[in-house]
């Protein structure tokens, strides 16, 4: 039952087509059928439609032109069931609803998020075979039949290749991939393009898997799937391109590859025309010809420009064909199509006869063959021109990886199959399988013509010989860029833009080489081709971006305690990728009355932070000290076990690299905090230099940030609070000095408390196994709440520790700057005869007395805060720039405590500056400042001990 | 996506791994007497050649062992790859390892 | 939209480029490096000295390197007053090049955002428009609203993984048409007199007395009064040949375009902290970059999966880019320096000079680096510009750190 | 010496996402299986492998720790995972956790070994059922194929976006532990429900 009507180039039978599947689709607005099975092309053929769309540069009408991925005319804007910019027509599976549009060289993005799923995968495999057709299937089954693990992919939707556009061999072809597709060490990639050859034969393709369902593609599968693929050896059975030659008039439509038109008569069942000229230069249109003259299609002539074409001529000549040796075609006619295609005799470059014209509607063309080597050479493979083939052919790759068939430039399917399985079996060390018996018929040789002068009656000189269709690049345009002085196919390439369109040049590639070689008197060989690059076909954004994206993009690291920020209404700041609470507001607070409202709590009464994300490491080992000692700029090994010191490290360039705590647990035993951000990069950094200089040192690294959780307790009414919680602890200061630890348990817990402040109060972190932080975090909460205990987020533990001039690094200093910058000069040892960067620390530039020193800025206005990064200058009057700058802001808030905005800054010679007035530039006005300590609150300490 | 040999692990996906920069830069014996200029070449200068290159990575996302490794950088392909403390090989002899075993 | 086909508003290159001469004996300054840098400064040599005794020689096709590969962003918001001010020179040179090479360069000064992503990005953007701002620097802040009124197809919700807090913006920066700089450039030094010569590879540089006198390279032995070494990417081995170590580390650094498309994007965006940066050129294609490959390498060549960590991070910032396609990826060769700031210098061989280690900035400073690397050859005493990116800061300490400072690096 | 986590009330780091593990679990029809294996102790070894605290340490667990490397030896209800060459993972029974580092620390006794308690620092995964493989292969370049990868193999790797331990699960159904830092347990766990929509059917 064939539903055909609305299809006038149909043909009544035949083709791979489910003719049982009638699917419905617009293009420009009119109404269209097509089967399942169709390409949006061969569906548009059917119905009569060749025009596809207009050129980029000169407006010029465009068909259908190839019959696969290597398409230069027929790019166009699906519309639904999803806007999709630049698919080729010949790729696109036809599917019912679809819509599309012909566009003029430019896509259209949609408007609105895609809903679709995109994933990935990694893939291992002994052999990775690309392509399926007749080479590439007598690999797989090589290599399936030996028990080795095979990926066979090709960008079809089904097994064959070449096998689909031709009548040879159909049962074997079945045959194979029902084999392939139950073998169970085999996968069977359909619809998939190979699209990049990496280093360590890497490669990654694109799985179209569900854009043929169209609008009923399942939600849950994604619709297409990056599969990266890890290949012992690869073979690279990926065919060839036919490519065209260089006439006048050869962009109308109506001109078309032969091979493709043949495609879409054996396969399709479409005939693209009802009468036919075809040139060509070698045996391979002729198997064309005698297709379509099969399907009923009229072939006026064959035009081959070779003198002596030899045995195929000879059968086309036997099928009533009417061929033309040492003829070419000069030119062509039409409005919108081709109405009649002018052919004169050629020879060795030269037109030897006057035209004669054929009334046609299709110009069939075969310039010759390229192997499809762009994987073959992003591999690292290099390529070399055969004369005798007139192609580049592979010539030896670093990779395992070798091509086979027509991609080797082996023409002749007996040949091709022979080739496949020997590789295969090369490659894994197996026997190679027994293939059909098939005899290629004997070839002729083909000639190399790239360009076929116009004739005198065109007059517009090589403006019609197109060489890129898709870009419009003419041979007159070649022949002005090498008269502009250039020699080089990738400065053509430039001056022309050939090659750069959508297909990357898959039809035009070859052809600039062999026009501008023409033109510039030299040999193609000579001139090669520019640089293959990935992706061999276009990969949409999105399915790169796979399932990296919105809450997977970046893992998202969170506390044993998140839970319970959420619930509380915490507003999050991103750190690296944790997530830690800002601040809470409660009831609608601003920012602001919120950070105010927790600084109270904490320098008033009592409030707790989630200080989890603090790196730490342990430390292990007899040569612990050493090695800390080693690293810190200050003294460790002097640390007693029970107590905490606060210590800096610094790169080798003597720049504060990190600071934190390092607690002595044992006598060879040491923990030691980093800061959030940096947590890993210490491990890393202490690894690196234990591992690679120090050997010999006795010790031991393990990160413990997850084991423990900590929560800092910090307020005048810290200690009271802990002390009922903490029934066997001695609070007291004196049993519990600043800078100690204990091992006790809190809320019946056990935990680890320190007494360390990061605020200047009396204050405590506890730590507990990661799983008991929440039961932690209750007790307190809930025995807390009388005393009025305050969660507080990052924003007023930076205000807090701000007013007492403790720098955070990474915002008070930015990888320029030394502790000695700092103020902290009491953080470097003296003693030690080294530690990390205390070489730097001794050059000049380190000890200029005018290096930025970190100090405190009071606004002269109590009301004002500075916005952080402000810059500093010394006048009341800015001068033209360029303004000297004397330093920034790093720091600034409203601090409760103080009743007024302040700073922390990095000045030139700060120090020395102490009450002087300074300018900050904000919103146009100058800012008055004055240098003050960075220690604003409670300088001298009292607080501490509650 | 290179395929990297840890000397531990076997081969392993470039991801996995942390670059180092030239091997065998020794932390010098007593930078206090080192001239500016030496301890500046100590700090900034790398080798950076086009080809054979002993070169530093960590197994970060492994075993979390450092190593040496001589790669050509001209074509990406590694050539040798020995643990840190072993001989220095300069790649292309035999050392004992299949690099992709 | 507009009904025009994008390829007819392109203007077309001139009738004649460059002579293709054959090297000569003796030169008065070889120019090692035909990219940007070397056509740049044989251009200022000629136009403000007077120089023309000069060859650039070439080991390739002209500008095939860097000068071809980067994705043409133009801005001078650095941070350091020393980086303002050679990039804000080269930005006011940009401002009148296609007069001064009569070239139609494709020079769109469409600004360019820096997205901020957390609060630590967003103190170091105002403390980078600050400083700009006193440096005569054109820099705003905006805020995730101005942002989206600039550029409306960014996403700014406060949903996505890494918001955006906000951005700088310069106005007066943009994008130009590698290809087109280049050859006006070349042009301008080829109508000058300076032979500019391609597939000629330098294989060594000869060097008595400690001075240099020539190059010895694949097309024969070159004298030269002076040679200047402006090969980017290969400077180490250049430098090597004359016995002088660099601090460069050479890595491999990607970009890519889609398919052409309606426009949709009409500034450029760049987001470090993301590590991607989008701008759409004049034909209609997104042209994109990413951050670096992590290792050292002259294959031109980079790992596939920076590109996809690079395609996901565009379609956080571009939702609507989703189902554009990738059409083709390429990589350079960067020549980087512990400090992210470059090296233009004497050096200890007399008459020998170096300008590399530009990093991901090369393309921008393309002017700047000409101008003030001329005028060290001609007067062999640094450019006041340049004075601060000599060699010695390496031993002095004295660093230009735009990496440390966390300042964007492309 | 019992552990405190039994007295004291503990919550896991995927706990939230037990319900999510369950549903889409039964969802695949028994394709793939997603649970928590909360509380397992995990005990740190730092030891020469070459030196006397090894034997020690094989003689405290009843089996020697592994020498090849990516592999895993278990006995007496406990398992040694190779992490590097002179690093093991112990890993215990829920519950077991300071009775297990104190046989460790006792074992070692003044050899220059650190045995540090991680049993909080990561939580374990269990991603079993028939496209265990396959579910993993979506954000793991390891090969897990049998050949490769299969009893007796553990390895420290990527998948997705976080480090992970994954050690084949002892059995002969496939299966595997996905030992997972604390604090990137809920990001891997959203991964892995994403990743297994292909095989539950729903979004």
């Amino acid at each position: 039952m064939s539903e055909t009507t609305g299809q006038p180039f149909r043909l009544p039978e035949g083709g791979r087509i489910h003719r049982d599947e009638p699917l419905r689709f617009r293009f420009d607005d009119a109404e269209y059928t097509g089967f399942r099975g169709d390409t949006l092309a061969s569906a548009l053929l059917a119905g009569g439609v060749h025009r596809t769309g207009t050129s980029v540069r000169l407006g010029r009408p465009r068909g259908i032109f190839a019959a696969g991925s290597e398409e230069p005319n027929a790019v166009h804007q699906i519309e639904e069931p999803f806007p999709e910019p630049m698919l080729t027509a010949t790729t696109v599976e036809l599917y019912d609803g679809l819509v599309a549009r012909s566009l003029p060289g430019r896509g259209r993005l949609a408007d609105r998020p895609d809903p679709a799923r995109y994933d990935a995968r990694h893939a291992h495999c002994d052999l990775l075979v690309v392509g399926a057709g007749p080479a590439g299937l007598a690999a797989a089954a090589t290599a399936a039949r030996a028990g080795a693990r095979v990926i066979l992919a090709d960008e079809q939707p089904e097994l064959g290749g070449s096998l689909l556009a031709g009548r040879e061999l159909p049962g074997w072809t079945r045959e194979i991939g029902e084999e392939l597709d139950a073998a169970p060490e085999v996968r069977v990639l359909r619809r998939t393009t190979v699209f990049g050859h990496y280093d360590d034969n890497y490669l990654l393709a694109v799985e179209r898997r569900t854009n043929h369902l169209g609008a009923h593609a399942p939600a849950h599968l994604s619709r297409e799937r990056i599969w990266r693929i890890r290949a012992r050896h690869v073979i690279l059975a990926t065919g060839a391109h036919e490519r065209s030659l260089a006439f006048a008039g050869n962009d109308r439509p109506g001109v078309m590859l032969a091979g493709a038109a043949r495609t879409y008569a054996v396969r399709y069942a479409v005939v693209p025309g009802r009468r036919a000229v075809v040139l060509t230069t070698n045996d391979s249109a002729y198997a064309a010809a005698l297709d379509l003259a099969a399907a009923g299609l009229e072939i006026a002539a064959v035009v081959d420009t070779r003198p002596q074409p030899g045995t195929w001529a000879q059968r086309a000549e036997q099928a009533g064909i009417e061929v033309l040796p040492g003829h070419a075609v000069v030119g062509t006619r039409g409005d919108t199509h081709v109405t009649s295609v002018t052919v004169a005799g050629y020879a060795e470059g030269r037109l030897t006869s006057s035209a004669r014209q054929f009334t046609a509607d299709l110009l069939l063309v075969s310039g010759g063959w390229n192997p499809v080597l762009q994987l073959y050479s992003q591999a690292g493979g290099r390529l070399r021109f055969d004369d005798a083939l007139g192609c580049f052919v592979p010539d030896g790759c670093r990779q395992a990886v070798e091509a086979v068939g027509s991609a080797n430039g082996t023409f002749g399917l007996g040949r091709c199959l022979a080739e496949g399985t020997a590789a295969a079996a090369r490659a894994i060390a197996a026997d190679p399988i027994p293939l059909p018996s098939f005899t290629d018929e004997p070839s002729s040789p083909a000639i190399q013509v790239f360009v076929v002068p116009g004739t005198d009656a065109d007059g517009d000189g090589d403006h019609t010989h197109f060489v890129d269709l898709q870009r419009d690049v003419t041979v007159a345009d070649l022949d002005r860029a090498t008269g502009a002085g250039l020699g080089s196919v990738e400065h053509l390439k430039r001056y022309t833009t050939a090659g750069t369109a959508h297909d990357q040049g898959k039809t035009s590639g070859v052809l600039t080489s062999g026009v501008a070689a023409h033109l510039m008197g030299a040999r193609i060989a000579e001139l090669g081709t520019t640089t293959f690059r990935p992706p061999y076909t276009p990969v949409s954004f999105a399915a790169l971006a796979g399932r990296d994206r919105g809450a997977l993009h970046d893992p998202v690291r969170v506390t044993p305690l998140h839970d319970w920020h959420a619930a509380h209404g915490a507003v999050f700041e991103n750190v690296g990728q944790w997530k830690r609470p800002w601040y809470y507001p409660q009831d609608g607070e601003s920012m602001d009355a919120a950070v105010q409202r927790e600084c109270r709590a904490a320098r008033e009464g009592v409030a707790f932070m989630d200080a989890s994300t603090l790196g730490k490491i342990d430390v292990q080992g007899p040569d612990a000290a050493t090695f800390l000692d080693r690293l810190y700029t200050n003294m460790m090994s002097t640390l007693k076990t029970g107590m905490i010191r606060y210590g800096v490290m610094c790169r080798a360039d003597g720049m504060v690299f990190d600071d934190g705590t390092v607690a002595r647990i044992a006598e060879d035993r040491f923990l030691a905090t980093t800061t959030t951000g940096n947590a890993a990069a210490v491990l890393e950094w202490m690894e690196e230099w234990l591992q690679t200089e120090w050997p010999e040192l006795r010790v031991h690294l393990t990160s413990v940030t997850e084991q423990w959780a900590t929560v800092a307790l910090a307020g005048p009414l810290s200690r009271e609070l802990l002390a009922g919680l903490a029934p066997r602890l001695a609070v007291d200061a004196e049993s519990f000095p600043f800078m100690a630890w204990r091992d006790t348990k809190v809320a019946g817990i056990p935990a680890r408390v320190c007494r360390i402040s990061f605020s200047g109060e009396l204050a405590y972190e506890i730590n507990v196994l990661g799983w008991h932080a929440p039961a932690l975090w209750d007790a307190l909460y809930a025995a807390g709440r009388p005393l009025g205990l305050t969660p507080y987020g990052t924003e007023t533990m930076h205000v807090l520790r701000a007013e007492k001039g403790y720098p955070i690094v990474g915002q008070d200093t930015d990888g320029t700057v030394t502790p000695q910058d700092l103020g902290m000069g009491w953080v470097v040892s003296k003693k030690k005869p080294d530690y990390m960067g205390k070489r730097s620390h001794a050059r000049a530039e380190s000890r200029r007395p005018d290096r930025k020193h970190l100090v405190g800025l009071l606004p002269d206005d109590p009301a004002v805060v500075l916005p952080e990064g402000t810059q500093l200058v010394a006048g009341s009057r800015l001068p033209e720039p360029p303004v000297p700058m004397l330093g920034h802001i790093t720091s600034s808030y409203r601090s409760a405590a103080l009743g007024r905005g302040f700073a922390l800054g990095l000045v030139r010679g700060g120090r020395d500056r102490m009450g002087e007035r300074l300018y900050a530039p904000v919103g146009g006005e100058l800012v008055p400042v004055t240098v003050a300590s960075p220690v604003l609150y409670d300088p001298e300490g009292a607080r501490r001990d509650g | 996506m290179l395929l990297i040999p840890c000397p531990w692990c076997g081969p392993r996906d470039e991801a996995e791994y942390t670059y180092g920069g030239q091997a065998h830069v020794p932390y010098p014996q007593d930078p206090a007497s080192l001239p500016d200029e030496e301890w500046g070449r100590y700090l900034f200068h790398r080798a950076n050649p086009k080809g054979p290159h002993a070169e530093r990575w960590c197994h970060t996302a492994g075993c979390r062992r450092w190593f040496n490794a001589v790669r050509d950088t001209a074509t990406n392909q590694l050539l040798a790859v020995y643990r840190a403390g072993e001989p220095r090989l300069a790649g292309g002899e035999a050392n004992g390892r299949d690099l992709f075993a | 939209m507009n009904p025009r086909p994008p390829g007819a508003d392109l203007p077309e290159h001139p009738d004649h480029l460059w002579r293709d001469p054959e090297p000569g004996r003796s030169y008065d300054v070889v120019i090692v490096g035909g990219g940007g840098h070397g056509l740049a400064t044989a251009h200022y040599l000629a136009r403000n000295h007077g120089i023309t005794d000069v060859a650039v020689l070439e080991r390739g096709w002209l500008a095939g390197g860097n000068m071809a590969r980067n994705t043409t962003i133009i801005r001078s918001n650095y941070l350091w007053d020393e980086s303002a001010g050679i990039y804000e020179h080269a930005l006011k040179l940009w401002e009148g090049l296609e007069e001064e090479l009569d070239y139609p360069l494709l020079f769109s000064q469409r600004g360019v955002l820096n997205l901020a992503h957390s609060l630590q990005d967003v103190r170091d953007s105002v403390r980078r428009v600050e400083a700009n701002r006193l440096n005569g620097v054109d820099a705003e802040w905006l805020d995730p609203q101005q942002v989206k009124e600039v550029c409306p197809i960014v996403e700014i919700s406060p949903d996505v993984r890494y918001p955006v807090l906000g951005a700088t913006y310069q106005p007066r920066a943009g994008i130009a048409k590698h290809d087109h700089v280049a050859w006006g450039l070349a042009r301008s030094a080829d109508a000058a007199g300076i032979d500019i010569v391609q597939n000629c590879e330098v294989t060594g540089i000869d060097v008595s007395g400690g001075r240099v006198t020539g190059v010895r390279t694949s097309r024969g032995t070159i004298a030269a009064g002076k040679v200047a070494l402006c090969a980017a990417g290969h400077s180490s081995v250049l430098a090597d040949m004359a016995g002088i170590p660099l601090p460069l580390q050479s890595h491999p650094l990607q970009a890519l375009v889609s398919e052409l498309l309606e426009p949709v994007h009409p500034t450029v965006v760049m987001s470090n902290a993301v590590h991607v940066y989008v701008s759409q050129a004049h034909k209609g294609e997104l042209v994109m970059g990413a951050g670096i490959d992590a290792y050292t390498s002259y294959t031109q060549r980079g790992a596939f999966h920076i590109i996809e960590r690079q395609m996901a991070a565009a379609l956080e910032l571009f939702p609507i880019f989703a189902r554009a396609h990738v059409l083709r990826t390429w990589g350079g060769i960067v020549d980087v320096t512990p400090d992210a700031s470059p090296i233009i210098s004497l050096t200890p061989v007399k008459n020998l000079y170096l300008n590399c280690g530009w990093g991901t900035g090369g393309f921008k400073a393309t002017p700047g680096a000409g101008w003030v690397y001329a005028h060290t050859i001609a007067h062999d005493t640094p450019h006041p510009l340049a004075a601060p990116f000599t060699l010695d800061r390496f031993t002095t300490g004295a660093l230009v750190d735009e990496h440390g400072a966390a300042a964007v690096a492309h | 010496m019992a552990d405190t986590e039994t007295s004291v009330s503990a919550r896991s780091p995927l706990a939230g996402h037990a319900a999510r593990f369950a549903a889409a679990t039964r969802r695949s029809g028994g394709a793939v299986r997603l649970a928590e294996l909360p509380y397992l102790a995990q005990i740190d070894v730092r030891l020469d492998p070459k030196g006397p605290a090894a034997d020690a340490v094989g003689l405290a667990l009843g089996f020697p720790l592994p020498t090849q490397p990516n592999t895993v030896v278990h006995g007496g209800g406990s398992s040694a995972l190779w992490l590097g060459p002179d690093e093991w993972l112990v890993v215990g029974r829920p519950g077991t956790r300071a009775e297990l580092e104190g046989r460790l620390r006792e074992a070692v006794g003044d050899e220059p070994a650190a045995v540090v308690d991680i049993s909080a620092q990561r939580t374990a995964l269990l991603v079993a059922g028939p496209r265990s493989r396959d579910l993993l292969s979506h954000g793991c370049a390891l090969d897990l194929h049998p050949r490769s990868f299969g009893a007796g193999r553990c390895a420290q790797t990527l998948l997705a976006r976080a480090q992970v331990v994954l050690a084949v699960r002892d059995e002969l159904k496939p299966g595997f532990w996905v030992l997972v830092r604390s604090s990137f347990a809920g990001y891997l766990g959203d991964w892995l429900l994403d990743a297994a929509t292909e095989y539950t059917g729903a979004v």
